[in-house]
């Protein structure tokens, strides 16, 4: 295999992001393609395409007031976080960021899910508890991030760990933002993941920024790429608008990993077209630089020229375009629905014993079931008259 | 004299102390050109430059450290926390390095760590932590967390002007819908000193930030509808705590209901109860009572986040059980 | 049958544990061909292999993290911190991570974060720490801290089988000084119940750890000098409290003395005096005390160290008072 | 100037350390000897000798249990500390670790302070609070650290990015090991400085183990220097046993430092010949490696060869010998005749203001000073009499 990181891609790459007179346009990895049938080529438009639908949904569902909260947008990033998650198998675990609506759908996690998680309904897959995408599955690959950035490294290193030890062939994918790679839990996580070979891909969604902060301030390495070097693992960089090159340069790092190679690092160039999250005006944004990249790289038009030019029809596309359409309307329609959750449930499963808490005692007449655990003295919730 | 918000008092506070003092600078993420995730540094990197307002990577250790260094230095920094929640990574720096400083090393660490708190803003277990109790435990901090416009100024003044670590909290809820006038001149709140909120004879709420308002309503109440008088304390400082003023109150009311947002258990309800006990347990005439948020993760959905933390409904009713022991 | 110490309790735990269950593996730095710094894992190696006792990088944060994600595929990991007051890097992992899975997203994290702890042994501010009032805050933790080498066994082996995360204190100070026997058979000694290390009617004294000690030498000199019954109660668990132990001993004794060797402010203490307020306030007849060491970072020199951490006489002392009272 | 990571620097510290059948010995970097005077090379062999003979009087101290906890050396270390600080001048500001006496002694630490504060003696330079070479001074230009490792990265890139913010042509220099390169504090801390072009010079001691942990236990990378690729910053390998190279090597991220080039990584390769502490048996390093480096790489015996076939006599370096003696006999007379610290000396200075604690009201009838904090009334510490 050549080297990981050759010098076209990253001269490239860079150039996509900090040259305002170059084209962002990154030349794709040749070669592999047909590793993909016609039918996986199109499913792979499909999860795009449906990454950007659902999240226009939630747009409208935000400014009705619908969204609990803040929306985040993965708007020009729908080929990373597709392209990587589709290098997966059954079995295999991924663990999302916020702009990985994409690899979560590939993954199983249902636009139903995802539009009552966004409007913390009782029955979501958080029960409420959770913000936006903040949720996992274990069974079908995809486990729930926390707000604290890098955390999720050393929790997939381990993870993958259990892999190993098990002698499991199954392989972990962890995504880190540009600026979540300034985190001592990113450096720890991968470092203890490069050591023990733990079967784990970083994907580091190099995005131009991270919030406000451009990654010239996150960091001097012209590639984060060359992270790799310092901890003694393969790294490779890939056009992260191309979905094709994402799934290639991906697959290779997986593929490492489930030969028992142990950890790799995949940086994806691509460029965060909205804000950090949809109250964010950009206003720290070069002129021009968002319009650019969704004239010259948006990674669905793109793909979409690739599939035309490689006999697919305009009619195939547009069946998936109208199927993503009904199929959003459809988990909306059943979304709406559903209710809000029950305020007794905050109390349930913290611990798995005791299985739940008590409501506080001054929470009298607030709720029948909160009458019922009232203590006749004290003034406390702590039911000891069984002990006295 | 026009009044502003709770979030633009404490910019005026950073603005003033900045100009008055060249030592005093800025340091966390996108606080520059972005001003902050609530734009409370908005406008100090135009007035003040890109070398006293510094956009940080993501690193809580390392900023937090970094002001500890500038701080042995001379220099005076405010490092802001996007969240106070990210705290949480820089507690061994913050409770290791920070507050042993002076004491193992004789090395003075004068730095302000400040950022946006609590809840009541549907911001899910990562984005609404009140993390007080975490570190008034540990000697050479000091806490600070406003409830009123014109002590959010008063007390930045003093935290940065103060020659040790002060742990800011704002709380984000309070940002923008509180107001207030502020004092002319030079205004610095000491810190160590409560605020009698309210006067009263019947019974104390002793309490903080956001639930000074909760508990300000439930005094209104009482007073309508059980014609109780209602004394409420606004602690302000966490760490070093009143001790004077809670024990004036208890003395004056011999009730003592203690309200806080944060979780129950271990929270700051506990240690004013314990001095409570060594110092005017004879002027008791009830038990202290804590209304605070239960002890959970806390939730996002509204029905849920409004079940899991203290409201006004609760403290009126354990003010009436405290009233009628 | 022969006794055994404190630490090898431990050992023995952690050895029967890994016999009994093939997922249960540790985690820390040198535990492996070094045994630990204080030899805690020793023939854990030779026994188990590489795979099952795993050296790490210094990485608290990684080890703790890592330890999580194993614990969600089903493994029951035991990480050591070298010395628990390293514990503070992994602040963050543990309560906003670890503490929050279950809740927020349905994951079991069953985990043991274990490490020497506690002073009187001249480790200076940074070998001697008592972590416990910064987790026992944190709802979705349990914390345990045992003073006995029967309950280290039996605790670790409740720890272990646990279906959350625990964090284990284990006393360095009791590591060889203390021994025991090991009861018969698979001895587990359920989280969340204290023990009444001594029975009296005069007056009670709560306590944990290493103090367990000092507690029951005051109250031997107490009843020698001063004919005072004292019972000791050794809470042994921290998270969740023995709430019906605690109101027991208040019932019987009516008064209570609450020691402990952590710092006095937001010291388990507080919590415990808060919740006598609230459970049994009436059938108090003194005010709940504190024996606690000084506000300090602990220092190194034994004459230093000795003045800041709680003594024998001061539990004297303090005793006396509470009983004049 | 050639490259920083010279592919011989690296092999042979590879070397050095992981290949038993094969000399530890490490080829300097030539030329630059010249930059330093005849006096200035004797007053090296003085600091490394000073450091050797007084770790060697605080083993017979602990043996006599005079010393109070744990005992540190550095034997074979001493150039690796005493070449780095020498390149520092006056100003500049160094952050030492447990291995580092001899870095202290080059910024001004003396023998006296280090004798008291192993001994926790009440005039020690921390009044006994805090334990063997944990101690500083700024003025003299070292700072004390603390245990938590990686902990003094950030601090020292927080003291470098003063000196930048006022135009100080001051430098920073830290010392970390090569375990200590694992922590998240590290991580945050070099990046920040490399990010805000701190004049900083991060030396990471590759001594062959983090306490009983072997470095291919602690990273994958061949070389800790490789980590300046993944933080775009320069670094270099230096032979760490060679005080010459050391001082050159550390010299040339000095000078970077100090021409406004912001921050560097000089790894040194060196071995840790004593046990972590003193009470360690060593039992997991392999037969015969530490003797083979006493035999063929001690810093000392290197140094004295190359002093001694660069024209300096046997009296010379006698005349030095006696009076390191000298020195360390009068100043251990000295530190004997201290006294142990003054309990309530406990309860000075944890903050400004208050300038002390109280003493807890059951100390009664301890110390008179207690007696006097007594309250008259209720049964706490806090003086509010004065409110009532
Ligand atoms: C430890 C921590 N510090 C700060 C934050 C606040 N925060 C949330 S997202 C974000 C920017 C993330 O940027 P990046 O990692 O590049 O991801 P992107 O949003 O570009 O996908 C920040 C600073 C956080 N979540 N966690
Ligand atoms: C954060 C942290 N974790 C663990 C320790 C315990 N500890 C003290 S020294 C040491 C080994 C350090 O190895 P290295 O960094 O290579 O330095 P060396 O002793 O070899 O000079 C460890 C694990 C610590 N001091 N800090
Ligand atoms: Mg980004
Ligand atoms: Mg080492």
């Amino acid at each position: 295999m050549s080297s990981p990181r050759s010098a076209t891609t990253r001269g490239a790459g860079r150039a996509g992001r900090s040259n305002a007179s170059q084209s962002p346009t990154v030349a794709s990895v040749p070669d592999a393609d047909t590793t993909l049938t016609r039918a996986q080529r199109l499913e792979l438009y499909y999860w795009m395409r449906l990454t950007r639908s659902l999240e226009e949904r939630l747009v409208n569902l935000y400014r009705q007031t619908k969204v609990v909260g803040g929306l985040f947008r993965s708007l020009g990033q729908e080929a990373d976080a597709v392209g990587s998650a589709y290098a997966l198998r059954k079995g295999d675990i991924l663990s999302p960021l916020i702009r990985n609506l994409g690899s979560m759908l590939v993954k199983g996690a249902t636009p139903l899910e995802i539009l009552k998680q966004y409007m913390a309904k009782e029955d979501s897959p958080t029960r409420g508890r959770e913000l936006n995408i903040h949720f996992g599955d274990t069974e079908r690959g995809f486990i729930g991030q926390i707000s604290p950035l890098g955390d999720m490294v050393p929790v997939m290193a381990g993870v993958t760990l259990t892999f190993r030890m098990r002698g499991e062939d199954r392989v972990g994918l962890v995504y880190v933002g540009d600026g979540a790679t300034s985190t001592g839990a990113f450096h720890e996580g991968i470092n203890f993941a490069a050591v023990q070979r733990c079967p784990l891909v970083v994907i580091i969604e190099n995005n131009g920024y991270a919030y406000s902060t451009p990654t010239s301030k996150q960091s001097l390495v012209k590639q984060f790429a060359d992270k790799g070097i310092g901890y003694g693992i393969p790294s490779e960089t890939a056009d992260g608008n191309d979905v094709i090159a994402t799934y290639e340069a991906t697959k290779r790092a997986v593929d490492r990993a489930r030969r028992g190679e142990g950890t790799s690092i995949v940086e994806l160039m691509t460029y965060r077209r909205k804000g950090h999250a949809e109250h964010d005006n950009q206003s720290y944004v070069p002129d021009g630089e968002g319009e650019r990249w969704a004239r010259e790289n948006d990674p669905i038009d793109r793909y979409v020229a690739r599939l035309t030019s490689e006999g697919a029809t305009a009619q195939e596309l547009a069946d998936i375009d109208a199927r993503v359409q009904r199929e959003i309307d459809a988990a909306t329609d059943i979304a709406e629905l559903s209710g809000v959750p029950e305020p007794l449930d905050a109390l349930e499963g913290i611990y798995a014993d005791p299985p739940r808490e008590q409501p506080l005692w001054f929470r009298e007449g607030k709720r029948a079931a909160v009458e019922e655990n009232e203590r006749p003295e004290g003034w406390g919730t702590y039911d000891t008259s069984g002990d006295l | 004299m026009a009044e502003i918000t709770y979030l633009e008092a404490i910019r005026e506070a950073l603005f003033e102390e900045m100009e008055r003092d060249p030592n005093v600078f800025m340091l966390g993420e996108d606080i520059g050109a972005y001003g902050g995730a609530f734009k409370v540094t908005d406008g100090l990197l135009a007035k003040f430059g890109e070398s006293r307002v510094i956009d940080s990577p993501i690193s809580e250790i390392g900023i937090v450290g970094a002001a500890a260094g500038a701080a042995h230095m001379g220099m005076r920094p405010v490092v802001e926390m996007q969240f106070i929640d990210f705290i949480a990574n820089a507690y061994d720096m913050l409770t290791n390095y920070v507050a042993t400083a002076r004491y193992r090393a004789f090395l003075p660490t004068p730095m302000v760590v400040r950022g946006p708190s609590g809840g009541y803003v549907r911001g899910g277990p990562f984005h609404s932590q009140n993390p007080e109790a975490g570190f008034i435990h540990t000697p050479g901090l000091k806490v600070v967390y406003p409830s009123t416009a014109a002590d959010a100024k008063g007390l930045m003044k003093a935290a940065i002007r103060d020659d040790d670590c002060v742990l800011f909290f704002e709380h984000k809820y309070l940002y923008r819908r509180i107001k207030g006038e502020m004092p002319a001149g030079d205004h610095v709140v000491p810190i160590g000193k409560a605020r009698v909120a309210r006067q009263g004879s019947d019974l104390s709420i002793i309490t903080y930030a956001a639930t000074v308002y909760k508990a300000l309503d439930a005094a209104e109440q009482l007073e309508r509808e059980d014609g109780l008088s209602v004394e409420v304390i606004d602690l302000r400082s966490l760490a070093p705590l009143d001790d004077a003023a809670i024990v004036a109150t208890v003395k004056k009311t011999n009730r003592v209901l203690i309200v806080h947002e944060d979780t129950r258990t271990g929270g700051v309800a506990g240690e004013i109860t314990a001095r409570i006990n060594e110092t005017c347990f004879e002027w008791l005439d009830a038990p202290v009572l804590r209304v605070t948020a239960h002890d959970v993760p806390l939730p996002y959905a509204p029905s849920l986040e409004d079940f899991v933390l203290p409201q006004t409904p609760d403290i009126v009713l354990a003010a009436r059980r405290l009233a009628s022991y």
